[in-house]
């Protein structure tokens, strides 16, 4: 059955831009920062709009979530925005103490996350994000799977209470979830309903694993396909109602496999619901320079891979 | 330099500042205690800046004085209209916690607790146990003078016009992020914002001039953009009320104001004094003695 | 079969800097870099003997880490130092352009690692390092057991060529490992066979899961009880070895379960032999100060913890 | 201020600039025709840092001359008995990857995989695909002068007498590890080190000035106990090489040397110049037509 329909192609980050447009209209407590990034995180039309409301921190990204924590004590809420790798390895102690640890209601809205940033190349394509966001204790982790969806997650994330972690995308990626969603925190988005594999993908890997699912379809396997935006907290009672269901698993993420949504769901099938699972994501390595597409075949992220690794578990169903 | 003060209120002054030191002379007793009865936190830094946290929340900060459960001032997180205080060199918690008791926050029998299990005084202060009077963690330094700009940024949207301080160490300014708040409040023109640094001259491994030369900081918040002033003895009642005044005053005309305040470790308890040794060490019971004998019990301890 | 002998307690950061003197006296490449801890990484000895071979950078870990990068260069091998705190997520980009993805020669060898610094509380209790550096590519990661086990690990990093993240802790354990051990980079070191179940544990934990094992054996359960002193690369020969003879596992390590050695486990274990898993490691919330054995108790790191999850994964099995 | 340069010297020297001039012009071709071969890159802190990397490379640092496989230079790691250089600013890689091949390193056909898959070019620089005369990754703004100054104690302990360069740019200064490296140097008395700062006034937002004014950078390394000197224009490689020869002559005396070098981002190409539009940006087919048009081709396009 399926839930979603092909738009046309548009950047995650302009979701965020554009969800922070509608809250600079809609909220008048929401405030944003940027350290010299602007154009790259698509905020100008909030900017534009309500100047007094935005804050330049120049190349200071460890000041920028401190000054936003401050900013929380005075009732906003603050958006403080960079690259993906910036807003997370580069402040994880500023997050931790100022953020997380003290419970101010930031809302870190990074770009440029995993290899689709491509031609920058590795020092800029953080792959640990999502490792070090959920670990930490009291954070909101949610990487959404396109423009509409990041829209609608920008704009929840301004009534929901606490520290949260929002990260996109730079290239432009298929539309293919509902204009008009309400984004559900916490709660997984079943693309498609199917029984023989159990496929998670989060962020840029959920329209692979569509993709993915039509090549399956071909050969005769039904999957069922589950959007996990939010990696934290995770859904896991989706996860183990549609595992027990299918009895195998398949994760797919931009991200390195360690400490990633695949660990995420192991560590939840290893308590509770055994059953095998094979992980697509980055194989503890650095990326590279190179297109979108390029980077992604190479490093095993297409739906070519996801393909290859249903194959792979559903033979290991005992 | 002469500042004119009408007589009356000079007079009045000068018995706030016996009032004040009396009450820094409890305060320093409950650091002592405090420590020694945890074997382990911070008293160096503590009893340095115990002149500065009764000065502020004694006299130089408005704070709304709304009581609630128990007859304690209700505390409100955003602050709005009031004075904030923010602490960035966490470990010195003991004066934190002894002035936000005595100044009415929560019941001074709770300073018995600091850094015991389950305590809401933490080893560094921490909103995550709801203490009233904290606004932020603190403890790994450098991180909160961005957080008082923060917080002044957001009184300036709010139309607050009230004040923002915070205290960092003088070893701690060696953090780059320091250098980034910095670099940052005087290009959006923080004025409601007053910084002081702890000029004790020590840090863990000895003094700032060993293990990392800071040099001339003034040079330094000066090439930053910051309207510097000093305090020449942060541990004479007077001088720290004096300069608080004096830096609320200069404020407001665009440039965040940076107190380097003249300290000594340990102030108030002589072997305390002259080095970096009593940083972050408890006393034994001997020397417990030893200090308490030094100080006054004024209000009573807990 | 016990292959353990107690003999005294002493801080496993006592083994780091009985080591950093061993090394001093052996190998003149090694430098040691401190930001303003000295006294509590026990690297006096080590400075008193080279003191041109020590460099202090004052409160300032991202320079520290770029340093030592750079002496590397030259042909040194710096060990940089400071709490683990500071020597993580503080540092977390310094370390992964700097360092990992520079490929650098870098030592980073931190104290006060998770719950047992105790006092400080949760500002200085990181629990997210071994994430955090697990996830990070390039990096080797080790986290002894006792004091000897870390004095033989700071020795064997020195000939190891690439980055390397040694965690160590501020309390006073105590010693079961021999005193004349070779560190083996990379092999978990059996403590105990048995049969019954599967104790994987790291650090601190080692000695939790020793006295685990012997009030099991009491309710007549054979442990297997493996240290996994080398996070990454792990051993999952070792690993799947006994698991595929116990038929269940128990993780142990003073750090989250979510992204540490539990999750490494989980992943190895799902993707290539299922079994039942629980996780003895702190449950995605911060510490707090009180002393080491307070805490251990109250966050569910102590003997007893293990215990109990063992016998709710044996009962488990299938 | 006069130098006495015996007459010999002086007319070589002019010599030299020419022919330096010339290599600058051939690497400012390679620049825009590397970044719009993929459609992506830096171009304007490249072509305004070149006539400093050219002089750097061409003149001023001493180089292994050894040559390895297929001819070009063998490039080791630890540079003993070397002067090195480190890019702190990753971004402008475009000059620093033209002036490695020029130089000798690699092939300048090589250059035309800039930011293409299964490069050694990659967007910034890096050790991790062994491209020689590169000896730590950057991209990440910041890290760079911490590096420098590790290769430079590393030189002091082995003896090594030769010296450190690296460059940083201006918009970077804003990073607080900047100032963490800043403080350390002198205290430790690096004094085999020269830092450039790209005084372009532009980063990505907008004029320095306005994204987050850096304010008087010479006043705050003095501050930080630096020795600080110009280059007033950094786009007239007369003033590039006599600036580095000073730094040179100046260096050694307990002291790090800041070159606080005026460029103009996208020097060399008139439309690329005046603005930060050009940061990160490539030009079109016509635009880099326009750009080749300035830039006389001296030693063969790759
Ligand atoms: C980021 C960070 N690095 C290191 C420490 C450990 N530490 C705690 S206090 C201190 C010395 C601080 O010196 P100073 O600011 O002068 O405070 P004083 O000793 O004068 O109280 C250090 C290094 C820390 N808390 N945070
Ligand atoms: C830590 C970090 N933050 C942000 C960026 C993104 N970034 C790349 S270049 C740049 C501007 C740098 O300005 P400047 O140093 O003046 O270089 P110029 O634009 O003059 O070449 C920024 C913000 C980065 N690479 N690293
Ligand atoms: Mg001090
Ligand atoms: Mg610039």
């Amino acid at each position: 059955m399926k839930k979603y329909t092909y738009t046309e192609k548009q950047d995650t980050r302009s979701g965020f831009g554009d969800g922070m447009t509608e809250l600079g209209r809609t909220n008048p407590k929401v405030v944003t920062l940027c350290a010299d990034l602007v154009g790259s995180l698509k905020t100008a039309t909030f900017i534009k709009e309500n100047p007094e409301r935005f804050f330049q921190t120049g190349i200071a990204e460890a000041n920028m979530m401190g000054i936003a924590a401050g900013l929380t004590i005075g009732g906003y809420i603050p958006y403080p925005t960079t690259f993906a790798n910036f807003g997370s390895g580069r402040v994880y102690d500023q997050i931790r103490q100022s953020i997380a640890y003290s419970n101010k209601n930031v809302k870190i809205a990074v770009s440029h996350a995993g290899l689709t940033l491509g031609e920058d190349g590795a020092t800029h394509q953080i792959l640990e994000d999502i490792a070090m966001m959920r670990s930490m204790p009291n954070m909101t982790v949610i990487n959404p799977c396109d423009y509409n969806q990041t829209k609608a997650a920008t704009i929840a994330l301004a009534d929901h209470v606490g520290p949260a972690y929002l990260r996109f995308g730079r290239p432009k990626v298929p539309i293919f979830t509902d204009p008009n969603q309400k984004f559900e925190i916490g709660k997984a988005w079943t693309v498609n309903e199917g029984k023989d594999v159990s496929i998670f993908a989060t962020g840029h890997l959920v329209w692979e694993a569509i993709q993915a699912g039509e090549i399956l379809a071909e050969k005769g396997i039904d999957a069922e396909i589950i959007n996990i935006h939010t990696i934290k907290p995770l859904d896991t009672a989706a996860i183990l109602k549609s595992v027990r269901k299918t009895k195998c698993v398949v994760t797919c993420e931009e991200h390195q496999a360690n400490g990633g949504l695949g660990d995420a769901v192991a560590q939840t099938l290893a308590q509770n619901f055994l059953a095998p699972q094979e992980y697509v994501a980055v194989n503890d390595s650095f990326g590279e320079s190179g297109t979108p597409e390029q980077l992604m075949a190479k490093y095993g992220l297409s739906a070519e891979a996801i393909v290859e690794k249903t194959l792979k578990v559903i033979a290991r169903k005992s | 330099m002469a500042i004119f003060v009408p007589f009356t209120i000079k007079i009045d002054f000068l018995m706030q500042i016996k009032e004040l030191e009396d009450i820094a002379s409890q305060v320093r007793r409950d650091i002592v205690r405090m420590v020694h009865g945890c074997a382990s936190g911070h008293p160096g830094g503590s009893l340095g800046c115990t002149d500065l946290l009764v000065g502020l929340y004694f006299q130089q900060m408005k704070i709304s004085n709304r009581k609630g459960k128990g007859g304690f001032l209700s505390f409100r997180m955003d602050g709005v209209n009031e004075d904030l205080f923010f602490l960035s060199n966490g470990h010195i918690s003991p004066v934190f916690y002894s002035v936000l008791a005595r100044r009415g926050y929560f019941d001074v029998a709770e300073l018995s607790t600091f850094r015991k299990i389950d305590s809401r005084l933490q080893g560094h202060p921490t909103t995550h146990e709801h203490l009233p009077g904290i606004r932020v963690a603190s403890g790994s330094l450098g991180q909160g003078m961005s957080v008082a700009i923060g917080a002044a940024l957001a009184k300036k949207l709010n139309g607050d016009d009230r004040m923002v301080y915070v205290l960092m160490g003088d070893g701690e300014q060696q953090e780059g992020q320091i250098w980034e708040a910095a670099q940052f409040a005087p290009h959006h023109k923080v004025d409601n914002l007053v910084a002081v640094i702890d000029l004790n001259g020590q840090q863990i491994d000895g003094s700032t001039d060993q293990v990392m030369n800071n040099r001339d900081l003034k040079a330094k918040y000066k090439a930053f953009g910051w309207r510097v002033m000093e305090i020449a003895n942060g541990n004479d009642m007077e001088e720290v009320v004096k300069g608080l005044r004096k830096a609320k005053r200069i404020s407001g005309k665009g440039q965040p104001i940076m107190i380097l305040m003249n300290t000594e470790m340990g102030a108030g308890v002589d072997f305390m004094m002259g080095s970096h040794k009593w940083h972050g060490i408890a006393p034994n019971d001997e020397q417990l003695a030893a200090a308490l004998a030094q100080l006054p019990e004024t209000l009573g301890d807990y």
